[in-house]
């Protein structure tokens, strides 16, 4: 666990909260797809909460994000309010989207989110690019290209690190590596060594305790300060964990991985756990004082969900809104 | 007969021809163990080992081109990519490279492989998920596109086209793998270019492709109450596509309606419908009507999603009207 | 009224839309000192300089991905494909991501980007460079495609899609580089979805895309020495297409021949045709006439390429054999 | 210049009368290009002639090759003869591909080429595949990817190579650094170092004088014996100069890159002279010795491009066969 960063407690108290918020959206949203009411499928989060939450805190609102399939915790990190994120989830109306995009698109341009991807490594390229703007504008914000530790099969990452470097452009490359792609170990089907690869192309490249939201934070912090100075760009690997399989549909999952191997996870590396036990050993909250704020979020989540479930559909009429923009 | 489902022939079918021939093997990811996340090879890694079901890094532009390099030099590669939707990723590898090398290379160089994937909406899986791209790819000379509609057609197609000497396309429909239909235990191949006539009529063609056929036989019943008689066609290939069967159904019942999942805009009911238009021209009683899905991309809200594809009720309230003369558009 | 090449007047139009607007940029392969391999952009380095005139690495995968959060996030990029042939490297960036973002966001999002590449045979660069892959394009909702035919529409319809707040890909018919046309000194734009009737005339329609447009207007003059009267047509932009003006014209001349430099099969011919069919099906005289490029991957051979593209001759001999009512194939 | 590596001067005699046969081959088809008597543009590998054949010269007929736009020299190097290939150039119906690929798609399967490629980086999966198909069927070629500076842009390559090296498999990534891609030092569009970005995948990497034919001989034929017992893959850069334009229409390039750059080439670092004047002061031939060979080569290309031009084109009929072979 990273030494205290700063004196305020509020922050800490912040990220613990964001990271329970997300907890409690990715419980609700696994619950609405076991009582049939979710459409299709979804990704779950848990267990890799510290990643988003270490990494968004560090962001302002005018910083951007490109997210994934996985994309639900970089959602809520940013900023997101719950009932517009369920109400998205179940292709509502008042969606982030209109219920247009769903689990796998879910974007919140106000704070920041250039949306989810279902393309495994489609946002490398939009995260560049918002970078490659930012510079040519002057503008000071910097973007955060989260994808998984499968996507760095995809080509376009060398190709966009490749300019990025060149070009020094403000984006930091995020890999949360929790060891699968679906339901293969990324060991079998990737050689060498992940941070070689970003290495390799003159780019500075860290590890980090997933799971650590503190060493996480501290981490973002000094990188995304670098790359408003021109500093950038830079690669950290998170090593982390899903808690869940690959979607809510996958339960049977020996095949691929072990339960131990899951119950030490949970047991030994919940990044909110860890953080609990800080904040209380550092006597920032008392375990009581974390209990409400774990059962406040939890009940918030809920209403957000009834909300969300009794919210309306989309008019019909927009199936065909939307196509394309309407130029002035 | 016996009845299997689409996902059982499918497997069927592979696991046939790898047995039958050793230079054929599968590539994707996880194709192995997992057995896709459609659970389509299962069991065919333990029957043909990790060397020749290979689970691949999600690279699909990467293990396309392995597949091209390794159908050029001996192999029968068989490609599984997951959605339809990421052929976008591996077109030039498909359209560039393995479609153009046997012309390119004059007639020296031959690429036999097969692309496996998917098309069909109606699953909430959004529009990165869900897309029918079909006709992009029947648009490259070179390529073969087949269009199974059935576990019957799936298993027949898919092993006419490993046996195929150039690169095919099959796309399943996603919604169909848990589908059950009857499938001869005995071998047999379906002939690329080979429409299939699955019902007979005088009053109006009713051409659907893949999941469309479908639509069409559920619209042909509720016309039978109303006894307009139906003449139902399944093209199975797009390229070859046998033009003869469906010309000269249009020449019998001199009204036909094309159905098809892809986008209707540039899509494949335009080529049908004006290579009927145009070689059957003066037999036809109405206009030869299209019925693509909404030229939209895929909305995730079931609501809306459901409103962008052909229905039954559609189909049959089309040809309800062309059969009355009255007009589907207005002109 | 001036005349300036192709070229230069694409060169305007970028310069004159980077004046008014800083957001606008410049992405591609050797865009600024080179100019292009073709010349075009030659110039713009020195007045914008290399941050809004930038030369990438060979990943048009990347470079297209740029674009798209560029686009998203406030910038006008204007990306620069060298050949047609490589959109297959962009399919996923294009398709997936620039043509659904506006919806997928239930229009939060936008991508105003346009990319710039050519189409075009009979230059002698064999299959992967003289591919014409609009139709491709034109299939994917989202996405709006531009084909001008001559410098003035190359000028007018690029600065209308610099403009625009959505994706556009615009081809240049590589051919036509060095072609002068008359162009005004003063700014104008080209509307989207307004097609020219270039030539009005009463007994039959010929409607020409890009390059296939001056090819019609060869077979007009042809066709004016037999005394046919010709109506040319030239759609502009394929998506928004301007179905009206496109059916008002068949039905004045109740003849049409489409051509068109894609493929044939499953292309552009296809789309305007069978809408013409369908929606014009009563005013027809005689079937519609599809005329696009041989569907066979382009050969190097120079007797073998000039034979796959259609000519102003086979055009006039089909107006000649509709106008007389004689047919085209074989029914 | 790296040791005499075997006793056999013959084997000498061949890479000198191979790299004068390709030199001979683009000056009689940059004289077509002049004269206006070839149809479109074609690049010259003028400078580059001892990769092509120092790596060729280590393979056997059954290794395979995967080539360029730039893929004159690999064709000559891989044994073909130059008869077909100016047909093929000329677009006639004896060309290799029946004059339906010209320059840029040249194959000449019978020698193991796979051919030319018009897209840059576009063989670099059907190399990858041809040695995963030697690896699935026990078959003991080896397959060698030639590709440029500039094509290492292409995020294919690190897809392919990081399959290559979790399978093991034979094939040898040969980039030639020729310093260009068209009309921009690559120096300005590629970061980092590109060794690094193979060894960051567990690639083997060497750097190696693109100019010393011997030295890339022994290296190559070290690497393929090592590929062949199932070490590989293999990546080498070969640092070379392209003499002419990127193509024969590219004349004035004074904006890309200096004269004196360009003399300093041709002057101390041409691959023909280098092993000439090596074979001379080893007493392995005389100087008339290789001025004969040089006469003979070059009477033999004048001789095949007389051939070539006064050769037929092809039967229209052929311009729709061989879109779709015809299975039996
Ligand atoms: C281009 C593409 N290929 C394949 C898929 C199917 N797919 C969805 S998620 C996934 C695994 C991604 O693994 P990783 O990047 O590690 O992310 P994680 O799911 O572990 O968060 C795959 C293969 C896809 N969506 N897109
Ligand atoms: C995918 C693709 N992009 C762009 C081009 C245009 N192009 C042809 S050669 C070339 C430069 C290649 O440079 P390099 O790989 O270093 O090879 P060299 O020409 O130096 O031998 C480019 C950009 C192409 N043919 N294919
Ligand atoms: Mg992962
Ligand atoms: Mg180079």
């Amino acid at each position: 666990m990273a030494k205290k960063i700063n004196t305020n407690s509020e922050s800490y108290l912040k990220m613990y909260s964001q990271m329970v918020k997300i907890r409690s959206f990715e419980d609700q949203a696994n619950q609405l797809y076991l009582d049939a009411k979710m459409p299709g499928l979804t990704h779950m989060y848990s267990g890799e909460e510290a990643v988003a939450v270490g990494i968004c805190e560090a962001l302002t609102v005018k910083d951007k994000i490109t997210s994934t399939h996985r994309g639900h915790g970089h959602c809520v990190a940013k900023g997101a309010e719950l009932k517009q994120m369920f109400c998205e989830l179940l292709g509502k109306e008042e969606g982030y989207c209109r219920g247009k995009g769903g689990s796998m698109h879910i974007a919140d341009q106000s704070n920041g989110n250039l949306g989810a991807n279902a393309i495994v490594g489609g946002s490398m390229g939009i995260a560049t690019g918002s970078a490659l703007r930012a510079k040519l504008n002057g503008d000071s914000d910097v973007t955060v290209c989260f994808f998984g530790d499968g996507a760095t099969a995809q080509g376009l990452l060398y190709e966009v690190m490749n300019m990025a470097a060149l070009w020094n452009l403000p984006v930091i490359y995020a890999c949360e590596n929790n060891g699968y792609s679906e339901y293969t170990a990324t060991d079998e089907i990737a050689a060498g060594d992940i941070l070689d690869r970003a290495r390799a192309f003159g780019i500075e490249a860290h590890k980090v305790d997933g799971q650590d939201v503190l060493a996480i934070n501290k981490l973002a912090t000094d990188l995304v300060a670098r790359a408003r100075k021109g500093e950038g760009p830079f690669f950290i690997e998170l090593i982390t964990y899903r808690y869940h399989g690959h979607h809510v549909g996958d339960i049977n999952r020996t095949y691929y991985r072990s339960k131990e191997e899951e119950e030490d996870w949970k047991k030994n590396k919940d990044p909110i756990k860890i953080l609990g036990d800080w904040l209380v050993s550092e006597k920032i909250a008392s375990d009581d004082e974390l209990q409400i704020i774990r059962d406040d979020i939890a009940a918030e989540a809920h209403v957000a969900v009834q909300y969300a479930l009794e919210a309306s559909y989309p008019n019909s009429n927009e199936v065909d809104m939307h196509v394309y923009m309407e130029t002035n | 007969m016996r009845s299997i489902t689409l996902s059982q022939a499918v497997n069927e079918a592979i696991a046939e021809e790898m047995r039958l021939d050793s230079s054929v093997f599968l590539i994707g990811e996880d194709v192995a163990e997992a057995g896709t996340p459609f659970k389509i090879t299962t069991g065919l890694v333990e029957e043909f080992g990790t060397e020749r079901v290979i689970d691949t890094p999600i690279s699909e532009p990467g293990f396309m081109g392995l597949a091209v390099g390794a159908a050029m030099t001996g192999s029968r590669p068989i490609v599984d990519i997951m959605f339809g939707d990421f052929l976008f990723l591996i077109m030039d590898q498909l359209c560039n490279q393995a479609a153009k090398a046997h012309y390119m290379s004059g007639g020296k160089l031959n690429v036999p492989l097969v692309v496996r994937t998917n098309l069909g909406a109606t699953r909430r899986s959004a529009a990165q998920h869900s897309q029918s791209l079909h006709a992009l790819v029947s648009h490259i000379p070179g390529l073969k596109v087949a269009m199974p509609s059935s576990a019957y057609e799936a298993k027949g197609l898919l092993k006419t086209a490993i046996r195929d000497d150039n690169p095919v396309v099959i796309f399943e429909d996603k919604l169909m793998y848990q589908d059950k239909a009857d499938v001869p235990e005995d071998e047999y191949l379906i002939p690329f270019g080979e429409a299939a006539v699955l019902q007979e009529g005088n009053q109006v063609t009713l051409i659907g492709t893949s999941s469309m056929r479908q639509v069409c036989e559920e619209a042909a019943l509720i016309l039978s109450d109303e006894k307009i008689s139906v003449e139902i066609i399944d093209p199975r290939t797009l390229v070859p596509l046998d033009e003869k069967t469906i010309l000269n159904s249009a020449k019998k019942t001199g009204r036909v309606i094309v159905v098809d999942e892809g986008h209707q805009n540039f899509g494949v009911t335009a080529e049908i419908a004006s290579r009927i238009s145009e070689k059957a021209f003066y037999y036809l009683d109405a206009p030869v009507i299209r019925m693509g899905a909404m030229d939209v991309p895929v909305p995730f809200s079931p609501v809306l999603e459901d409103l962008t594809v052909p229905t039954a009720e559609k189909v049959a309230s089309n040809a309800r009207k062309i059969v009355a003369g009255e007009l589907v558009h207005e002109l």
